[in-house]
């Protein structure tokens, strides 16, 4: 790159105590390009962002715009200069308006008064842009995850910014989210916005990206041009290692086999309808759905956090009603949730806590016994790699990779006979993923029937015995797992009601 | 409504019954309730007048204050009102008076209002009383404590009395004077805390009624060693006197309070004036010599026979 | 009191209701609801307290109204200050003492020092200032917990108020001459007076100006604000400090209303100035709220001190009355808005 | 939920003192701080208030002691369920009044229906558990913020004692015979003894059963505490009902070692007593403190209520002292906590 960079690190180090989360990062992004942010879980990604948004200082090393260093003391810096953030954890302001979070902290004025019309109109007219379709008067905490995660990319995209980044904006979209997104990206890019974009989904990474930085352990493992390279040569920089073959999908259930969970046109207005599919032991059904097509619902419903409206659940074929979360796991159920910050992790209770606190629960035992507790927690770290200390540590001191393991470890550990998950690897590396989708494979061997609502395609594909495809509420259809490629679980999911044979 | 309901209760003679308001400082110091029984047994016998006893929970002067507006927008027949911080109320009171509605003070006065007439102690002079005696039961020498609580005018005056004599006696020295804040179980801390820190404390004097209304507040302290002498003596401080752990108490007409206002509103509403504005009700000094015929006047009193 | 929010969240994931109590064209529900409720409230005392015969009405008349005007109104100022601090994601215990303060700062300038009436609002408006400068100080740069700072800084005050009288008080009254009016206004029409435009200039900044989205802004999510760019700090420093401007204006109007300057008014007040601000809509997680329905929360209270004493022999049911009132009330109202919402 | 954890997150980010105030190993740490804090006040007034001459330290004496503790003990009660509430993620402004019921119930059943103490006793917990019983309902069922459930009962329940008394009050220590020991216990270490054992009672549940640890756990998270399977209500529940019940134990300890039952005691107390579940390390965004520190809290108060009356003159100053003793202390405690971090 012989002109000069719109951002380079230089010597970029930053550590959380003993945790050294960047160690001497160096690498520039040439002006005008779409430059991929990779790695591992705890890599140093979002760190790295968080320093370009100044919402994080640099311990030592400098960052540089247009090749002159600056020093960002506070977030309201880095927008001055022009650098916008989306940021991995949704940062929404649940009692606001869309338009309100859009605008908010660089509100339309005139004289300090709000252009509130004004604020609407552009409001809507990005939520078209981005196919999003909410209300700019909808409050945000009232729009399910994915919408709030495309209202956040909005809120970067409604002021003209040199700089873009993206840290993980599609871990909760579909396809469908995510074409729209990348048109919207790409026409920025081709009006001169430099994009920084952060994903463990190398697809999309190679889809739209110009050169790929991997991060590994805080440091610098390389930048490659996307043309002159492949992903498994990414993941090798990535990981380490190569990924082993993948053994092959478990057998699948035996036709035999009764059913191990037969839902039965349940209904839960206005979320989902007339829901009914049966799941035999040690097969993964994945539930596939464009965005609020009714998923987590559904599967929430299952693990009784919901009241359901209408139908019957069957477990070997003997109907429950649970009236609690609590009596689903005794009965076997597990739900790894969608939201982890919201609905998994308590950030006042270190590792150990948060690890063994649902089995616990659900064996309603009566006393604390931190020894066992403590064995219990470390070895699930271990069994899961999660990047931490140890189990004293907060969560809110992982990274977003690993603290979807914490949730996902933690419900796994308690052998369930049935497992609901939701968006099970949002936010985590290939490598975890990998090892994710292979602990979940080992489980279904064993006789374990998985639920699994996914927006990740791939993924679906990847592990599906059996496709489910929701819209708006309804079960679209079914795929047996061998039959299913995108393009007709694709079809499915967008298909007209009644289109569907 | 509901509401004509009641008033319909009261008859077609409800037209002609007087009502009086009867406004008591706060309704959590336990000596206005003697009050409200005097005025509810005046107006029993005066006949054909309805006592409304309301006050604020708290000694709070703005609800007070807002209270006897409303007593002045309701153009009830009378009110007699045992005023809290002194001429607050003073422009209400007029504006009351001015209105046709008359007003008396008991217990604690607003001496610069147009009130029509005062019922109760001159709380300087009562304060008075307790110092004399005190320099008497010491005979002239000794570390004093004084217990009070700030905000409320007429203990101020009590404890301006008192200080005043004191101050005439080189061989008394005030050690300390306490703001208990309204607060019955601080002052027993208060109590407690003291004796420990004065040691050779010769005498308590407490301007309020807070430590005698129990019998554990006065534990720490050593007759033989401390005297204890205190404002108020509705039971069981008479009790205390007997038991040896209070010298000295000044009594107030408590239900007196109640009942003269009364009758001096139904007065006024007839059309005769009080001889005085100021009626001084005077105050019974207890003590070992004279808690038994005390006592047994409480009792008549309580039974509403007249002494 | 950013984990409270989780409370928010949760209710938002699962009760419909809170999803309308939004800023924008909803918050006018929000107000109506509380409107309404204040409604109801005088009708029923109007009926109940309906006189037999020609006896005219002694609820349902305009100096009655005028005088529930007048004693809400300490509140009512004060409450505003409160509203924006709940809005802000804090808390202010301090209003009680400050008003007590800036009563006795007046009238121990005015009435014993003989200052002009003018340096001697000024000073008590200064006090206030003080206060306010004392709490945001302790909240967004030491960062204590606002229930503690301003815990602390209301024993602060009240405590100056107290050495400052050395248990007298200040009889302003007396000093100001006869039928004085400020402005030209008549003394019983300045403190509602006062209150209304306070209330509708503080309505306006917060719904209409970038400086009150921000305080919505900061109550709702403080790390989202300050990824934003919001200044946060400013944002905080701004508020409380109104606050306390706000109470010393109470205090003020108080102590030229009333006629005293003393160091125990206003006692405790501070609990029924948060409870009007919460029953007019304000949430104690933060970034939920309005300063007009925290005035009209005050008036709530206000009729029932007004009313309640006409009714025989409830003088003990007071307090009972009044708690369960507050409950009612904002049962009523999460209905009502729960409604508006459909 | 993101926003508020993400407020933890950032706090922390900022400044590390929070982390440490957690559950788990750190806790301890926590309590310590506490302690120090305790111990510093201590050994400061013993230094103060040393008497010249061989005369009798005034301040550092058994008896003075037992008297903090005495006194300290009806806070220290009421301030365990305070703590539990807090750390669950809510608030409870109903002690006092709590404290006040109980006492009235006993003394009218003792003194004047000439009740058994027992049953009197029994008859003025099972007020407490009543009230706590309307609390926890409106928090759970009816789902109102904690702070005006919690106002409201606070108002029913003051309100109902002073309906019982119509203002007069009940000589509890008449009643009793001279030299009385509850159980054998002298009464001036009955209120002491009392607070310790339930101090360390309640300690043991929070800390090492599954049910305490639902109650951090719902007050840090209370949709992951949902998701998690904890029964969210049944805890919610549980600690509004024993907080009111502690509150009404610590008025029974009131009526039997003050030998009063009165309708206006403890009066606002409540915040005192969340000040000092605060200065023991409870946060109110919920999920975090301790019942000992809640405690150690009060008594950090205590002594300063015994101690400040021993300095000639300063009663009038107390209020701002104490005011200023709170703000230095947490922030104290904040430096101590930080550097037990490192
Ligand atoms: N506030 C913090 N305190 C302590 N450690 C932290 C903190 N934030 C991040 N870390 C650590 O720094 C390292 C890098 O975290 P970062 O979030 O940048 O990873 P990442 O590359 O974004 O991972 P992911 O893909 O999972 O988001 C991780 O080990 C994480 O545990
Ligand atoms: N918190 C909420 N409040 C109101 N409506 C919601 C909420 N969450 C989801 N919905 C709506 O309920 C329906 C189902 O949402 P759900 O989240 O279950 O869909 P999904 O398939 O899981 O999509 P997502 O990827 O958004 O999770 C959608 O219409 C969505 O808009
Ligand atoms: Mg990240
Ligand atoms: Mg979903």
């Amino acid at each position: 790159m012989d002109s000069v960079p719109a951002v380079s690190f230089r010597g970029v180090r930053k550590s959380f105590g003993a945790v050294h989360a960047l160690r001497g990062v160096s690498f520039n992004v040439a002006a005008g390009e779409a430059h991929a942010l990779v790695g591992e879980n705890g890599a140093g990604k979002s760190t790295l962002l968080k320093i370009l948004s100044g919402s994080l200082r640099p311990d030592s090393g400098e960052l540089c715009l247009d090749g002159r260093p600056i020093a960002l003391a506070r977030p309201r810096d880095a927008l001055a200069h022009g650098i916008g953030i989306v940021h991995q954890e949704m940062l929404a302001f649940p009692d606001l308006t869309v338009t309100a979070n859009i605008f908010a902290g660089r509100e339309l004025t005139r004289g300090g008064l709000l252009r509130e019309r004004e604020m609407r109109d552009r409001t809507r007219s990005l939520l078209e842009r981005l196919h999003i379709p909410v209300s700019p008067d909808d409050l945000a905490g009232s729009l399910s995850a994915a919408y709030r995660q495309l209202v956040q990319v909005a809120r970067a995209l409604a002021f003209e910014c040199r700089i873009l980044a993206l840290d993980e904006p599609t871990t909760s979209l579909t396809d469908a989210e995510v074409d729209h997104l990348f048109r919207v990206l790409a026409d920025l890019k081709s009006r001169g916005t430099t994009l920084i974009y952060v994903s463990h989904r190398l697809p999309e990474v190679f889809a739209l990206c110009d050169r790929i930085t991997v991060l590994r352990d805080g440091s610098h493992a390389g930048t490659f041009e996307r043309a002159a390279t492949r992903a498994d040569a990414i993941v090798r920089a990535m990981v380490g290692r190569d990924l082993p073959p993948r053994v092959a999908a478990g057998s699948g259930p035996r036709p035999s086999d009764q059913p191990r969970l037969t839902v039965d046109r349940l209904t839960r207005r206005p979320c989902f309808e007339d829901v009914s599919l049966t799941i035999r032991p040690g097969e993964i059904v994945c539930l596939f759905g464009l965005v609020g097509s009714g998923r987590s619902e559904l599967l929430e419903t299952l693990f009784a956090l919901h009241a359901r409206d209408a139908g019957a659940v069957l477990i070997d074929g003997v109907e429950c009603r649970f009236a609690t979360p609590r009596d689903a796991a005794r009965a076997g159920l597990a739900l790894v949730p969608e939201d982890r910050q919201q609905q998994g992790l308590f950030f006042n209770l270190d590792l150990r806590h948060n690890l063994v606190l649902p089995r616990e629960t659900a064996r309603s035992s009566l006393v604390v016994r931190p020894r066992a507790e403590r064995t219990a927690a470390q070895e699930m770290i271990r069994a899961w790699s999660i990047k931490t200390p140890g189990p004293d540590t907060f969560p809110d001191s992982l990274s977003g990779g690993n603290q979807q393991k914490v949730v996902a470890a933690r419900w796994l550990a308690m052998q369930p006979r049935i497992l609901l998950m939701d968006e099970p690897t949002k936010g985590v590396d290939v490598g975890a993923k990998f090892e994710i989708h292979e602990i979940i494979r080992r489980q279904a061997r064993e006789g374990m029937a998985c639920l699994i609502a996914s927006s990740d395609l791939p993924e679906v594909l990847e592990l599906a015995h059996r496709v489910v495809v929701m819209r708006e509420g309804r079960i679209q259809g079914e795929i047996a797992g061998e039959r299913a490629d995108e393009e007709s679980v694709m079809r499915l999911a967008t298909a007209e009601p009644g289109a569907a044979a | 409504g509901g509401g004509s309901r009641d008033a319909a209760t009261s008859g077609d003679s409800a037209t002609k019954k007087l009502r009086f308001a009867v406004i008591p400082k706060s309704l959590d110091l336990p000596v206005f309730n003697y009050a409200k029984v005097g005025a509810e047994r005046a107006a029993a016998e005066l006949g054909n007048i309805e006592v409304i006893w309301r006050g604020s929970e708290t000694a709070d002067q703005l609800r007070q204050k807002e209270i006897l507006e409303s007593f002045i927008t309701q153009r009830v027949d009378g009110i007699a009102i045992s005023s809290l911080g002194g001429d607050f109320l003073n422009e209400t009171i007029n504006r009351a008076v001015d209105a046709g509605i008359p007003v008396v003070t008991w217990d604690s006065d607003a001496p610069n209002s147009k009130r029509i007439a005062y019922y109760g102690v001159d709380d300087r002079a009562a304060g008075r009383i307790m110092g004399e005696e005190t320099v008497k039961m010491l005979d002239g020498k000794g570390q004093v404590a004084l217990i009070t609580s700030i905000g409320a005018v007429n203990l101020a005056r009590r404890l301006e009395g008192v200080q005043e004599i004191l101050a005439k006696h080189p061989g008394i020295k005030v050690v300390e004077v306490y703001d208990i804040k309204e607060d019955s179980i601080r002052c027993a801390e208060i109590i407690a805390s003291g004796t420990n820190r004065y040691p050779d404390l010769k005498a308590w004097i407490s301007v309020g009624g807070w430590p005698v209304f129990t019998r554990n507040a006065l534990d720490a302290v050593d007759p033989a060693r401390t005297k204890f002498i205190a404002f108020d003596t509705i039971p069981p401080a008479p009790e205390l006197i007997k038991a040896g752990k209070v010298q000295l108490l000044i009594g107030q007409k408590y239900f007196g309070w109640g009942a003269e206002s009364v009758r001096l509103l139904a007065g006024i509403k007839a059309g005769k004036m009080p001889s005085s504005p100021v009626v001084d009700s005077g105050v019974d000094v207890v003590t070992a010599a004279n808690v038994d015929q005390y006592v047994e006047q409480w009792k008549k009193l309580e039974r509403g026979e007249q002494p | 009191m950013t984990t409270s929010n989780l409370g928010t969240a949760t209710e938002l994931r699962n009760r419909p209701g809170p999803r309308n109590l939004r800023l924008s064209s909803a918050w006018r529900t929000r107000e109506l609801s509380t409107l309404a409720i204040l409604a109801v409230e005088i009708l029923f005392f109007a009926w109940y307290l309906a006189p037999d015969g020609d006896r005219s009405h002694p609820f349902l008349n305009f100096p009655n109204a005028l005088l529930i005007l007048k004693y809400s109104s300490i509140y009512g100022i004060a409450a505003i200050g409160a509203a924006m601090v709940i809005i802000s994601g804090g808390v202010d215990l301090s209003p009680g003492a400050v008003i007590a303060l800036a009563s006795v700062v007046l009238g121990g300038l005015f009435v014993e020092s003989g200052w002009s009436l003018g340096s001697s609002v000024t000073m008590a408006i200064l006090a206030g200032l003080a206060a306010g400068v004392v709490t945001s100080a302790l909240v967004v740069l030491v960062g204590l917990p606002p229930f503690i700072a301003t815990l602390g800084v209301m024993g602060i005050a009240r405590g100056a108020a107290f050495i400052f009288t050395q248990a007298r008080f200040f009889d302003v009254s007396g000093a100001l001459p006869p039928g004085w009016q400020p402005f030209g206004i008549p003394l019983d029409w300045f403190a509602p007076g006062a209150m209304i435009g306070l209330a509708v200039l503080f309505q306006i900044l917060m719904v209409r100006f970038q400086w009150g989205r921000a305080i919505y802004a900061v109550g709702g999510n403080e790390t989202a604000a300050r990824f934003s760019g919001v200044a946060v700090g400013a944002v905080k420093t701004s508020v409380y400090v109104l606050a306390a401007l706000l109470s010393a204006i109470a205090g003020v109007v108080l102590a030229v209303v009333q006629g005293q300057g003393k160091a125990d008014l206003a006692m405790g007040y501070e609990l029924d100035i948060i409870a009007s601000a919460v029953v007019g809509g304000a949430s104690l997680s933060g970034g939920r709220g309005s300063v007009i329905g925290a005035v009209l929360g005050t008036l709530i209270f206000g009729v029932l001190r007004n009313a309640l004493p006409q009714i025989p022999g409830a003088t003990f049911y007071d307090r009972l009355i009044v708690g369960f009132v507050v409950i009612v009330i904002v049962v009523m109202d999460q209905l009502l808005v729960r409604r508006g919402a459909r």
